[in-house]
């Protein structure tokens, strides 16, 4: 079914390119149509196999940290609120900081590796996680935390068992957030110092004015996008089930 | 007055002191031009967009002029703005690397990708290093930042006219390795394009004539023509542009309209020679004389 | 367990400059039973959240204070007016929840019992979302009733259930809360009568002692005259 | 109140960067320090400020419509879960497209002006918008739902009236994070071909290795995305509180 | 309005292969009331919700129809268990919310007269939150009054109300409801006597018939025989 729909789409998101590229007439530099990406693919494919292992590794890797630090300040913004009152425009700032600012200070601490991209990676998917999973704990019915307190709860399993499951929602919200930016990460930072990855792909494709390359590559780069946010989605699925006490259903 | 949309390969900066000098002492408008200059952040952009027909002109680099062409950009050089490379291969100056060949194994930053590995692998072969012993790290914008600071051995595509200064400003001194001197065909480092089946050429010789009187004001006068230069943007003035302004003059074409076909054609025969490009383009594809009647 | 001490209240209960009821003067006897009746949106549950010390956005002044001056704070088990179960957990699992928020281990085989008490052995494993009314409101008895304290409030405990139902749960209550001081809030001037020692009729006004227990229909009619 | 919240966050920030500087011992050209960076911005401070109020321009119509666009967006996806399903995976594509690539395509449909960042900041915060809402109209409670039914509710009004006012904390916690993307999005709508603007100002810094400049712009980016999160959220505040029927105390 | 129909209802009902009650076979005359006890869980809810249609994830194997052929979809207007007002919205706009969904004018001065005869005149412009558990089920009340349809389902309507409360809300429905079919679930035998025309006593088994609404008390020894 969601492989069915999913080619559906992909047949619609084909024929708009290409009637954009009839209707606009863009030229084929600036954005090659459908066919012609599908030559360089085919053409290249093993070299884009190649850099696309790499990417998706730094992406999962990303995810991962990214989530679980988002998470975890999340829940310490919640139970100080002076932590969060300190900390939280901080968050802001280093969000608001364009990233190719930080790249050379993140190569410099991490390095030209991996290290560096999946930093990247995990910056930019750490705001969105930690937002939306501190707006879900903050909004906690009230009537079950005053219900927690005549109950005697202690701080940490009223976190565990009361307010994360209830902030589950909030929490799927902002992965699948994470899972559409975890690639985009992974990218920008391969931009900023790379010698292997679909972004340092793209690049060079682009300084070469191999713009179908370029672009098999961004496709590549966009269906492991759509296929992390299905996976991710999900599970995201199955937190929301879980926190209404539903079964999940797909 | 005829307008004319000109593309800067990046923000403006010393290396488009012909284009500014001649907008601030209105050799454009006597020549019946009025320009207007875009800065864009990203210098692949530009060549495209002016094959899209979305400006009369970009500044282009040599190099990347004749890889786009054999991806089929209708584009061809109609000028020449700085006539020599600019182009060098950058070390510290108390580095460990006193010549190329200690090169091997070692990790070299490069920021516009193209040419790089090519112009790389002929000064590398000249130095008996081959091509797989080294490690080419993109370093997107921060070429002398991450020299400095250790992360790379050396830099490709490094401007001598800046990052010389730069570092030197920085407190680190580095030292060039020339391209031209390593075995490379000599080239045009900024060259203006036009879209190949639109060129005006009335238009363009207006345009590299009044260049042409700038770059001889700017050679005649290089202290007033700095303060001109300078006066236009409270961003250029500083310490680095002044030095590289200095060091930019005698690199900006004296002709800007001329062009020599067999640089063009040796350089092409190098790109395929480094299997850059499939087959030798003619140089009449490549490179027109506007001013030829 | 501490032995269970008299609650005593007093003051008057504002919200926002708007009298709500009193000024008023009750005191729980310890180890009794008291009830609470009076017309709907009088003030029994801001009376019972006052007690508990939960935000009620009401003004109250006067006092409140337990017979052996100790707070009351952490010694109440209080069953709420809404069910208030966790949606992501199983029966069982809620009412084990004050045991697992408190990060003790919870007593499973006395859960098991006391699911059994209040009718709903073989349901333990369902989620509130698939449970009647009347069973999730009974769930939320058994979680209290798995609370060991020496002071209970129940805010119209068995109000979802049928009337063959509420006599057995009445029943259980009756056994399960004996000697500890309670406070239940409630509709039926008959449950008030079967289940209390001592019975406070809330109006407006104030509040009533109504010692006789043994008629509900004198009550009852008393209420009608309050009303009218 | 928030002014010396704010104040104290900004001490702490310029400790741990002026730390960080002292311990790591980053070179000031990959990382200067306060001091520096506060005499840079002071010596063009007139030059920052004029560039700065460009990009304010662009982020404010950005945000503005970006969020219409989000919600429109997740409304028809609501209301059409054919539209969902063929157009969320699109909408996923764009968003793990690298705007770099979509950079010259942009500029070759909105020129050089303001439209090209103004379209970029909303491609930016669109997604965030879109996908929040999304959720939380996804997400009403079915009880009230099967009330409307019984109601004979009609669609329009259904959401208007009710999926609506119940997402509202979800559309909250989208205008938080579009907040703070938003003048991400400006800055790169610059980078990718302005002449004026914050994102020009840095770029032009940063390659001509006029570090301090370029922290000094980027210091006042980030206040400017502080300042803007704040109003936002105490618009989100208020929208919550409206939702949980509770008055609005800040 | 159109002229009320029957209600027939036939079959079993099972919860993922687990037989909840029936098979039955039930009749809901035109335009009289029929009450529906039974112990909490046995099914009422279901019942009630299967006859509107709605999700409850129960399998029902048999017939629901109306005497006039007509689909019951639409006509019917419904008080659901709990109270379901909308938390963003004052009493007086959850009250003329069914207009509202149907893009119709509210009869705001209908609206305001309803709310007085359930006694929260004075209330309307505070939110669901600033209203007592029973003030929350007279509000639902009034916004199930406010829709004119000829079939009328209720709930467990007044389980919150103390007994005047009470009393003075089954003669306004009494009066309110006259002439149309009404189905109301309750736990309270006297209130069912008092109201119906017919009541179902539902059980595991199935639902029998009790026609005799003269006397509470007989229907009420009767339950309890079932229950034992
Ligand atoms: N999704 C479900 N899965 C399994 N069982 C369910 C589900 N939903 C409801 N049930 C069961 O259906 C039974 C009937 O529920 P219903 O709400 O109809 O009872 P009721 O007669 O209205 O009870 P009350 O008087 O307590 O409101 C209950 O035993 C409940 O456990
Ligand atoms: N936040 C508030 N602002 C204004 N009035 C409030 C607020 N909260 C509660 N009230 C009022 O307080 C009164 C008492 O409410 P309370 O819940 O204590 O009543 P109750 O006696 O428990 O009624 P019931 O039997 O219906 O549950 C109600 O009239 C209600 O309108
Ligand atoms: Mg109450
Ligand atoms: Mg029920």
């Amino acid at each position: 079914m969601i492989a069915l729909r999913l080619f559906i789409t992909l047949c619609i998101g084909l024929t708009i390119w290409q009637v954009t590229v009839w209707l606009t007439g863009v030229p084929p530099f600036i954005l090659p149509s459908p066919l012609r990406v599908a030559a360089a693919a085919l053409d290249n494919a093993s070299l884009i196999a190649s850099h696309a292992g790499i990417t998706a590794l730094e992406v999962l890797l990303g995810l991962l940290a990214g989530t679980a630090l988002g998470i975890a300040t999340a829940v310490a913004m919640t139970y100080s609120k002076r932590f969060h009152e300190l900390f939280f425009p901080l968050l802001v700032f280093t969000q608001a900081v364009p990233v190719f600012a930080l790249a050379p200070i993140l190569t410099l601490w991490f390095g030209y590796g991996m290290g560096s991209k999946i930093a990247m990676a995990v910056l930019i998917i750490y705001f969105p996680v930690t937002s939306a999973f501190r707006d879900g704990l903050a909004e906690t019915d009230p009537a079950l935390l005053d219900l927690a307190q005549t109950l005697g709860a202690k701080p940490l399993p009223t976190l565990l068992r009361l307010r994360l499951p209830a902030a589950l929602p909030s929490l799927a919200s902002g992965l699948r957030l994470a899972a559409v930016y975890a690639p985009i990460g992974a990218v920008i930072g391969e931009w900023v110092g790379a010698s292997r990855g679909l972004g340092y792909l793209m690049l060079l494709a682009n300084g070469r004015a191999k713009t179908d390359l370029m672009f098999a590559s961004l496709i590549v780069l966009a269906l492991g996008a759509i296929l992390l946010r299905i996976a991710v989605n999900s599970i995201a699925v199955r937190m929301e089930a879980y926190a209404r006490g539903i079964a999940a259903s797909g | 007055a005829d307008e004319m949309t000109v593309l800067l390969d990046w923000f403006v900066n010393p290396d488009h002191g012909p284009i500014i000098i001649a907008q601030e002492k209105g050799y454009f408008a006597d020549a019946g031009l009025e320009v207007e200059v875009i800065a864009p952040a990203d210098p692949s952009d530009p060549p495209k967009l002016v094959a899209a027909g979305k400006a009369d002109l970009a500044i282009s680099y040599q190099p990347q002029l004749h890889l786009q062409i054999h991806e089929g950009l209708p584009l061809k050089r109609v000028g020449t703005l700085v006539a020599t490379p600019l182009n060098c291969l950058l070390v510290l100056k108390d580095g460990p690397i006193k010549s190329p060949a200690d090169l091997a194994g070692k990790k070299i930053g490069f920021s516009v990708a193209g040419v790089e590995e090519a112009m790389l692998t002929a000064i590398l072969e000249n130095h008996g290093v081959a091509f797989d012993e080294i490690e080419l790290v993109n370093v997107n914008w921060s070429l002398s930042p991450s020299l400095m600071s250790g992360q790379v051995d050396a830099v490709i595509g490094a401007f001598r006219n800046f990052e010389l200064n730069q570092m030197n400003i920085e407190g680190v001194d580095g030292k060039c390795f020339y391209v031209e001197e390593e075995g490379l065909p000599p080239y045009d480092e900024l060259i203006y394009v036009a879209k190949s089946d639109e060129i005006d050429a009335d238009k363009i010789t207006r345009f590299l004539r009044a260049t042409e009187l700038a770059t001889q004001f700017i050679v005649n006068h290089p202290e007033e023509s700095w303060e001109i230069f300078a006066s236009t943007s409270p961003e250029l003035q500083d310490e680095l542009n002044e030095r590289a302004w200095a060091d930019t003059i005698p690199r900006f074409a004296l002709r800007p309209a001329a062009f020599s076909a067999g640089r063009y054609s040796a350089f092409e025969a190098f790109l395929v020679d480094a299997g850059l490009a499939p087959t030798e383009n003619p140089v009449d594809v490549i490179a027109v004389d506007v001013t030829k009647p | 367990m501490t032995t269970p001490p008299a609650i005593h209240f007093t003051g008057k209960v504002q919200f926002g400059g708007k009298p709500l009821f009193g000024p008023v003067d009750i005191t729980c006897p310890a180890g009794q039973w008291t009830s609470i009746l009076g017309p709907s949106g009088v003030g029994k549950t801001t009376l019972l959240r006052l007690l508990l010390g939960l935000e009620t956005g009401a003004q109250h002044d006067g006092k409140i204070s337990a017979s052996d001056g100790e707070p009351l704070a952490g010694r109440i088990a209080y069953m709420a007016q809404s069910d208030l179960l966790f949606p992501w957990l199983s029966l069982l699992e809620n009412v084990v929840t004050g045991a697992r928020l408190r990060s003790e281990t919870p007593d499973l085989d006395r859960a098991h019992e006391v699911i059994a008490q209040v009718g709903l052995a073989g349901h333990e494993h369902k989620k509130p979302r698939a449970l009647s009314g009347g069973m999730r409101q009974r769930a939320a008895l058994a979680r209290t009733l798995m609370e060991n304290r020496p002071i209970v409030m129940l805010d119209e405990p068995l109000s979802a259930l049928d009337a063959c139902t509420r006599a057995e749960m009445q029943e259980l209550l009756d056994h399960a809360l004996c000697g500890k001081t309670v406070i239940m809030v409630t509709h039926d001037p008959a449950e008030a009568c079967r289940l209390s020692n001592q019975i406070i009729v809330m109006s407006r006004g104030g509040a009533e002692l109504w010692a006789d227990t043994a008629s509900s229909d004198l009550l009852m009619t008393h209420m009608r005259g309050l009303a009218a």
